[in-house]
C-alpha cells in the first residue's frame, strides 16, 4: 500500500478501507408502504428529482461545502425541474403542484444538503410567495416568473442581529418620502443575499406597522456582506443586509402585506419545506448508517450484526417513518385547505430534531471515518444545526403549540 | 446551613480538593491556554492550522510527558496534575489537547516503559521539551475497533526489522519526527505477535500523507502513516512487550487524559452558553428569564459537577496505584459522552450565533464527535464494563447466522479500540 | 375543613384541592385532523365505546385495580359492542369489521384499562384468531360463537417459566396416545386462565413439532392458580396454567397449526391491537395531564402556564399523534391485506414505549395527587410496564425490526 | 495500571473514603436493613402496612435524630454518617427512610433548632428512642410547590393560638405523637407570617385520617392533619423563627437524606437487575450475555458511581459547614431523577416477573415517583438553580396574558417545595 489514502479521502468517496458507502445506491425509505399513498404524477417528480440529486448535485455538493461556495450553476436546474414555487399557480410561472408534490421535491433536494434546499425554500416560500400573496398585479409579472426561471435571485430579510425569536422588535425602518419609501436598518440570516437580485424586506413604518418592501439589491445604500464564518450550511450563501438610507418608490410596498401577519405567514409556507426536507437529509444519513453498517467489517462479520448498531439503525428508522407519516399529514391538510400554522409548528418541531437526532447517530454508527467528508453525515449533522435553528427554534414551536393546547401564554 | 456562595463553575468545590502543586500547575495551564492558545483556535480550525510554535511553548511550560522522571526531561508530576493539564488544554480546543495526549501517553511513556535505555535517554529530553513530536500508529484502515487484526508487519532482517503497512487516522503524523508504531511479526517463530518499534522521519520508506477537510480536530494535524519497507533498526524496538498489552498500557493513560479533557470542553460550552443567553435579550427579557433555557443550564451543571467529581476521583485512585482499566472505560465513556451533549444543548442555545466559529461551541461540537469515538467508543466502553459487570464478552454477536464457534476470537486479545 | 379529604381520595375522584379532572370530559386527541380519515361508521363505533367507557367503565375501574378483581360483568357489554373478535368474519359470530375499526376499539377500551384491553385481545387475538385460522370446522363451530358472544372465555397458553422471549425452547409436551393427546408442562402468564372454560395450549408433539391444543379447563389435570402478586395490569386475572397429564381427544388439536408461526400469527393479531389499544391508554393520561395543567393553580395561575409544563404537554401531544399515524397506517396496510409482521413488531415498540413515557410524563404533571387513584395515570403507568414486556419486549422488536432491515440476525 | 479487581457495586470505591465510625454505623444499617425491614418489605408494600415495631427498632440503634447533641437523645453524628443510613433504609424501601427523615429531618430537627428548651428537653429523647412518633404539616390541598400561599391560620388567644386548616401528604401523621405545623399568624399586626407549632396527639380539634390505596411508598403510612379550631399552648410555639425559613431549614436536612437515600433504591435495582440478567437465561444464553443488556448495565453503574461521589461530596461539605441549599438541590434533583430512570430500566430487564411484588424493583419504581416529587419536584429544583445561575427567577411565568407585574409574588418568599 504505497499511495496515499487520504490525498483522495474528501473529494473521491469511499476509498478509506473498505469502500462501504455508494451513495447512487439511495432508494430512499418507505418501511410502511408510504409510496401508495402518493399519485403516480407524484412518485414521478419525486423519482425524477431523485436521480437529478445522485447524479448532478452529490458529485460536487462536497466540495462546495468544504469551500463554502454555493453551486449556483444548479439554479437553472432548480427552475428546469420546477423546485422554485412548485405550489404557486402556473399563471405566473408556478408549477401549480399540490403540496404533497412540493413536499417531496423539498425532501429530495434536501437529501444532498439543507443549504440546497433552503435555497428552494427562500426563492419560493419566501420570495414568491409573499410576492404572489400580497404583491400588485404589477409586482407579480415582474417578479414572479423571473424567480421561478431562476432569472432572479431573490432573498428574505426579516430577522435582525439582536431579534431572532421576536420579530416584532423589528427595528429596520421605512420611512415615506413622496413617492418613495426610505428604508434603513440591519438584517441578519438572509440565505442568498449577496448573490441575489431582490430582497423581501419587512420594516416598520411612519405609522409603526410592519409591511414589506421589495428592494432591488442594487440601489445605492445597500451592502449585503457575507457570513464567512459558518459551520453550518456552508454550501448555502448567509449574508447579512444592511440599509443605509435606501431608497425605493413606494410602489415597491407589498399593497396587501399588513403586519407581522405577513412575514409570519411566509414563515408558515417554509415551515412546511422544512418538515418534508429534513426527511431527505435524515433519509441520507440512514442510508449511510445502514450500507455501512452492513459493509464495514469488524471481528470478522459486519458491524451490522451487532445489536448496539441493530438498536441505532431500527430508532433511525422508525423516527423517520413517523416523520414521513407526519409530513405526509401536513401535506393532505394543506391541499385541502385547513392547515393550521400551530400545525405547522408541530411538524417543523418534530421533524428537525427527529433529523439532527437521526444525523447524530449516524455519525457515531460510522465510528471515525464518520467526519469525514466521503460519508455526507458530518455535513447533514452540521447543517441541521441551522436548520433546528431557523424559522423558530425548538423551544419557539414548544410554546406556539403549547399555547394553542392550553389556552396559555408562556412566552417569557 | 450558611449561606455561602455558589460557585457556578464549581458547584461541588472540587478544585478546593486540589493540592497547592496541582492548582499551581493547574493555573499555569489555564493561563497559557486562555493566553495563548484561545487567541489561535479560531483560525486553527477555520483553516486546519496547527501552529507550529505550539509543541516548544508547551515543552518549556513542561506540559508534555510530565508524569515522566525528571532525568528523561519529565517533571514527575501526578496523574491529576496530567489530568488538569489536558483540560484547560481542551477547554480551548481538544486538537491542543489530543496534540498533547499523543506526544505524552502514546509516544513518551511507551518509550518510557518499553524502550531501552539509550533511546529513552537520546529521545524523551527532546520530545518533553517539543523539540521533537512524536506520534503514534495503532489503527488501520479496515481495523479500528479490532487492532488485534491489525495487517501491518515486520519482518526480521539483519540488525533490525522492516515494516510495512499503513496506519490512519494518526494525530500529529504530518509533522511528526518519531512514530510508535505497531505490527505484527511475519516469517519468525512468532508469527502474528504484536510488537511496537520507534520509526523516525528519516528512514526510508516512512511516509505520512496528511488529512485534510476533516469536519472534526480541525486545529490538530491528522495523517496516515504508510510503511513502505521501512527498515527499523534493532535499537529502537521495543525489547520485551508483546501484544495488545503494549498499546493498551498507552491507552489507559490516554484515555485517562481525554477524561479531563472533555471535561473542559464542557465546561467551556456551558460558559458560554451561561454567558450568551444572559447578554441576549428576547422578548424583553434576557433569553436567562425562561424556564426551558434555566433547566438547561440546570442539566449542564449538574452534568458538569459530576464529571468533576468522576475525574478528580479516577485522578486520586491512579495517584494511588489503585485504579483498574475498566475505571477509565465507564469515565471516558461518560465523561465523552456527556461532554457531547452538553455541546450541542449550548450550540442550540447560542440559536443561528451558534454556527458561526466565531462562538466557539461549535468547534468542541464537532470535535467532541471524534474525542466520543477514538480510543474506544462510547458503545466499546459500555461492552468493556459489560464483559466486567456479566464476565461474559459480547463484543462479538452470536448470532445465529455464525454458528461456527471456532471462529470466535478470544475476548482477551480483541479490545475495541481506535487510537488517537 | 372539618371532613376527611383522604377517605374520598381514591373513590369519588377529585376532591383533593381544587377539582382538577373531570373523565367525563374527555374528548380523545386529535391534532392532525385523523377524524376524517376514518369512515362514519368508524366514527360511530368508536364514539359509542368511548361513551360506554366513560359511563360504565371508569366509575369502577379503579376500585378493581386496587382490589385485584376483574370486571366480569363486563364482559357481556363487550360482545354486546363486538369487541371480542371484531376483525373476524361474520360467519362464526365474529364482527366483520375493518382493522381500522377494531384497533379503534381498542383503543377505546385501553383508555379505560390496558387489563381490559388485555382481555379483548387475548379472546379475539389469541383464542378465536388461531381457532378461526387454524381449527376444524367443527372446533369452529363449538367455540366461535360463544367466544363472541362471551358464552365462553378463553386463554393462551404459550409463555413457560424460563421461555419468554424464545417460545421454541418449550418444554411442555402432548404425548399421544391412541385417540388422546396427553399434555404436561407449565404455562404463566395467561390473561384469564383461571375464569376460563378454555386454553389455546401450545406445546411440542412426539416430533417435536409445536402444535396448538384446546384444553378445556374443567378437565382432570388442569391446575390455574392466579398470579396475586402484581403491580400492574390489577384489573385483569393472570393466571398459571399448569397441565398434569391432562387427557384431550386427539380432535381437540388445532390440525392447521404446525410449528412456531402458529402461535407468532396470533401474536402478531395481538400485536396489532396493542399498538392501537395503548394510544388510548397514552391519551387518558395526556388528558388527565392537560385538565390539571389547566385547572391546577400555583403562585395565582395555571400551571400549564409554565414553559416546563407546555414543554411536557407540547411532547405528549407529539408522540401520539404520530402514533396515531403509525397505526393508522397499519391498519389500512391490514386491511389491504400486506401488513407484514415486521412492521407490526415496528409499530408495537414505538407505541409501547411512546404510552409508557406519556404516562410517566403525565404522573410528573400531575404532583403528588398523581400516584392517587382520583386520576388515572399511575394505573396506566403501572399497566404499560407489562404492555411494553408481553408480547414481545422492546429489545425483541428492536432484534426483530433489526434483523429485517440489515438482514443480519443479531440474536443472542 | 496494575490490576486490582473491580468492584461492581462501587466502582471508584467511594466507601474506602469513609471514616471507620461511618462506615460502622454504615455497616450497622446494612445489616439491620437487611436482616430486619427487607424481610417486611414485601408485606408492607403489597398490604399498605408500616409495622409498627420499626420506630422503637429504629430508636434502639440510635437510627433518629442521629444528628443532634446526645443530651437531647442523639448521637452527635456527621451528616454524612446521616447520609448513610438514609442510603441503607432506602435500600429496602424509600417508605423507611421517609418515616426516618421525617423523625429525624423535619420533626426533631425545628424542635432542636427552633423550640424551647422545656419543649426539647420533654420531647426529643423520646422521638429519639421511637417512643413517640411525628409527622411534619406544610403541604397543603392548594398549595404544594408553592407553600407560601398556605391558608392554615394561627389566631392569637390567651396563652397561645388557635389552628384551624389542613394539610395533606403528611408522612407518619395517622400514626404521629406530635406534629410540627406551620401556619400563618390572623388577627395580629403580623398577620400572615408563618409560624410553626408542634402540636400533640391529645390536643382537641387535631385529627389524622388516613390517606389509602396509594401506588407508592405504600410501606409507610400518609394522611393528613386536620385542624379545627386547635388550641396550641405557648411552649408549643417556635418562638423566634418566622417565614419560610423555619421549614426550608428543614427541608434542606431532609432533601440531603433524600440525595443518599435515593442512591440506596437505585443501587438495589442494579442489583436486583444484574442477579436476573446473569440467571435468566434465553435463547441459550444469559440475558446478559446481550450487548443491549451489557450496556444498561454499564449505564446503571455509571449513574449510580456519580450519584455515590456527589452524595459522598455533599456530605464532606456538609460536614465541613461549606455547603449551600443550590448544592442540595442539584444532588437531589439529579439523584431522585437519575434513580428512578434506573428504576424503569431495572424494571424492564426483570420482564414479566418485573411486575410482580416478589422481585421488589417495582416497589421502588412507583416510591421513587414519589420521592422525585416531594420536598421540591425534578422541575423545581431545576428552576432553583437556574436562578441561583442567572439571578432571575423563573417560577412565575411572565406570559403576556397576565401583564400585571404587581400581582407578581417575591421570588424569595415563594420556593417550590411539597413536603414529605
Amino acid at each position: 500500500m504505497s499511495t496515499s489514502l487520504s490525498d483522495s479521502v474528501a473529494v473521491d468517496g469511499a476509498t478509506l478501507g473498505s469502500a462501504t458507502y455508494d451513495p447512487a445506491a439511495y432508494d430512499g425509505l418507505d418501511y410502511v408502504g408510504l409510496d401508495d399513498l402518493l399519485t403516480d404524477e407524484q412518485r414521478a417528480i419525486r423519482d425524477e428529482v431523485r436521480a437529478f440529486v445522485t447524479a448532478e448535485v452529490l458529485p460536487l455538493i462536497e466540495e462546495h461545502a468544504q469551500a463554502m461556495t454555493f453551486p449556483m450553476h444548479l439554479a437553472k436546474d432548480f427552475a428546469r425541474l420546477g423546485l422554485l414555487g412548485p405550489n404557486l399557480p402556473t399563471e405566473y410561472g408556478g408549477g401549480g403542484h399540490s403540496n404533497i408534490t412540493y413536499g417531496l421535491m423539498m425532501q429530495e433536494i434536501e437529501r444532498a444538503d439543507s443549504g440546497l434546499r433552503s435555497f428552494c425554500s427562500v426563492q419560493g416560500s419566501l420570495v414568491m410567495y409573499p410576492i404572489w400573496r400580497y404583491g400588485s398585479e404589477a409586482q407579480k409579472r415582474r417578479w414572479l416568473p423571473a424567480l421561478a426561471q431562476a432569472d432572479a435571485i431573490g432573498c428574505f430579510a426579516l430577522t435582525e442581529p439582536d431579534h431572532g425569536s421576536d420579530p416584532g422588535g423589528m427595528e429596520t425602518r421605512a420611512t415615506r418620502d413622496g413617492g418613495e419609501y426610505v428604508l434603513t436598518g440591519h438584517k441578519r440570516w438572509s440565505t442568498n443575499a449577496s448573490e441575489g437580485d431582490v430582497a423581501v424586506v419587512w420594516a416598520k413604518d411612519d405609522e409603526g406597522e410592519i409591511g414589506g418592501f421589495l428592494v432591488e439589491l442594487d440601489r445605492p445604500g445597500v451592502s449585503t456582506p457575507r457570513i464567512m464564518d459558518k459551520w453550518s450550511l456552508r454550501a448555502a450563501i448567509t449574508s447579512e443586509v444592511i440599509l443605509d438610507e435606501v431608497r425605493i418608490p413606494a410602489s415597491n410596498r407589498l399593497p396587501e402585506a399588513q403586519g407581522l401577519k405577513g412575514p409570519l405567514s411566509c414563515l408558515t409556507q417554509a415551515r412546511y419545506g422544512i418538515a418534508w426536507g429534513v426527511i431527505g437529509a435524515a433519509t441520507a444519513c440512514y442510508d449511510a448508517a445502514l450500507q455501512h453498517a452492513k459493509n464495514r467489517i469488524q471481528f470478522d462479520r459486519p458491524i451490522g450484526q451487532f445489536q448496539l448498531i441493530q438498536e441505532r439503525l431500527v430508532d433511525m428508522m422508525q423516527e423517520i417513518t413517523k416523520a414521513q407519516l407526519l409530513a405526509w399529514r401536513l401535506g393532505t391538510l394543506k391541499d385541502q385547505g385547513t392547515l393550521r400554522p400551530q400545525q405547522v409548528s408541530l411538524a417543523k418541531r418534530n421533524n428537525c430534531q427527529m433529523a439532527a437526532d437521526v444525523a447524530r447517530s449516524a455519525r457515531q454508527v460510522l465510528g471515525g471515518n464518520g467526519v469525514l467528508g466521503m460519508y455526507p453525515v458530518m455535513r447533514h449533522m452540521a447543517n441541521l444545526e441551522s436548520v433546528l435553528t431557523y424559522e423558530g427554534t425548538h423551544e419557539v414551536h414548544t410554546l406556539i403549540v403549547g399555547r394553542d393546547i392550553t389556552g396559555l401564554n408562556a412566552f417569557a | 446551613m450558611p449561606k455561602h456562595s455558589f460557585n457556578a463553575d464549581d458547584a461541588f468545590l472540587v478544585e478546593s480538593m486540589l493540592g497547592d502543586d496541582e492548582r499551581l500547575i493547574m493555573e499555569t495551564a489555564r493561563k497559557y491556554a486562555q493566553e495563548q492558545l484561545e487567541p489561535r483556535a479560531l483560525e486553527g480550525n477555520q483553516d486546519e492550522v496547527f501552529h507550529e510554535a505550539i509543541p516548544r511553548e508547551m515543552g518549556e511550560l513542561g506540559f508534555l510527558g510530565s508524569f515522566l522522571p525528571e532525568k528523561y526531561g519529565g517533571a514527575d508530576v501526578s496523574y491529576t496534575s496530567y489530568g488538569l493539564l489536558a483540560r484547560e488544554l481542551e477547554r480551548v480546543d481538544s486538537g491542543y489537547r489530543s496534540f498533547a495526549s499523543v506526544q505524552s501517553s502514546l509516544v513518551m511513556l511507551p518509550i518510557w516503559k518499553f524502550g531501552r535505555e539509550a533511546l529513552r535517554q537520546r529521545l524523551l529530553p527532546r520530545l518533553a521539551t517539543g523539540e521533537l513530536i512524536g506520534c503514534f500508529g495503532l489503527t488501520e484502515p479496515n481495523h479500528g475497533s479490532d487492532p488485534g487484526s491489525m495487517e501491518t508487519t515486520a519482518t526480521r532482517v539483519d540488525g533490525g526489522w522492516v515494516l510495512n503497512g499503513a496506519k490512519m487516522w494518526i494525530t500529529n503524523s504530518p509533522i511528526a519526527d518519531v512514530a510508535v508504531v505497531w505490527a505484527k511479526e511475519k516469517g519468525t517463530d512468532d508469527e502474528g505477535t504484536i510488537r511496537g518499534f520507534v520509526v523516525e522521519r528519516d528512514f526510508d520508506g516512512f511516509a505520512t500523507p496528511e488529512t485534510h477537510n476533516k469536519m472534526s480536530l480541525r486545529a490538530s494535524s491528522t495523517g496516515e502513516i504508510v510503511l513502505s519497507d521501512c527498515f527499523v533498526p534493532d535499537a529502537n524496538v521495543f525489547p520485551e512487550v508483546r501484544g495488545l498489552k503494549g498499546p493498551f498500557t498507552c491507552l489507559n493513560s490516554a484515555r485517562y487524559g481525554i477524561v479531563w479533557g472533555a471535561l473542559g470542553a464542557a465546561e467551556n460550552c456551558y460558559h458560554r452558553a451561561r454567558q450568551y443567553v444572559m447578554e441576549r435579550h428576547q422578548f424583553g427579557h434576557p433569553l436567562g428569564a425562561n424556564q426551558l433555557i434555566q433547566t438547561k443550564l440546570a442539566n449542564m451543571l449538574t452534568e458538569i459537577t459530576q464529571m468533576q467529581l468522576l475525574a478528580w476521583r479516577l485522578g486520586d485512585l491512579m495517584d494511588q496505584g489503585r485504579a483498574v482499566p475498566a475505571m477509565v472505560s465507564l469515565a471516558k465513556r461518560n465523561n465523552c459522552g456527556t461532554a457531547l451533549e452538553i455541546a450541542r444543548t449550548a450550540r442550540d442555545m447560542l440559536g443561528g450565533n451558534g454556527i458561526t466559529g466565531d462562538f466557539r461551541v461549535i468547534h468542541h461540537m464537532v470535535n467532541l464527535e471524534s474525542v466520543n469515538t477514538y480510543e474506544g467508543t462510547f458503545d466499546i466502553h459500555g461492552l468493556i464494563l459489560g464483559r466486567e459487570l456479566t464476565g461474559i464478552q459480547a463484543f462479538v454477536p452470536r448470532g445465529n447466522s455464525r454458528s461456527n464457534g471456532a471462529s470466535r476470537p478470544k475476548a482477551d486479545e480483541k479490545e475495541m479500540v481506535g487510537a488517537e
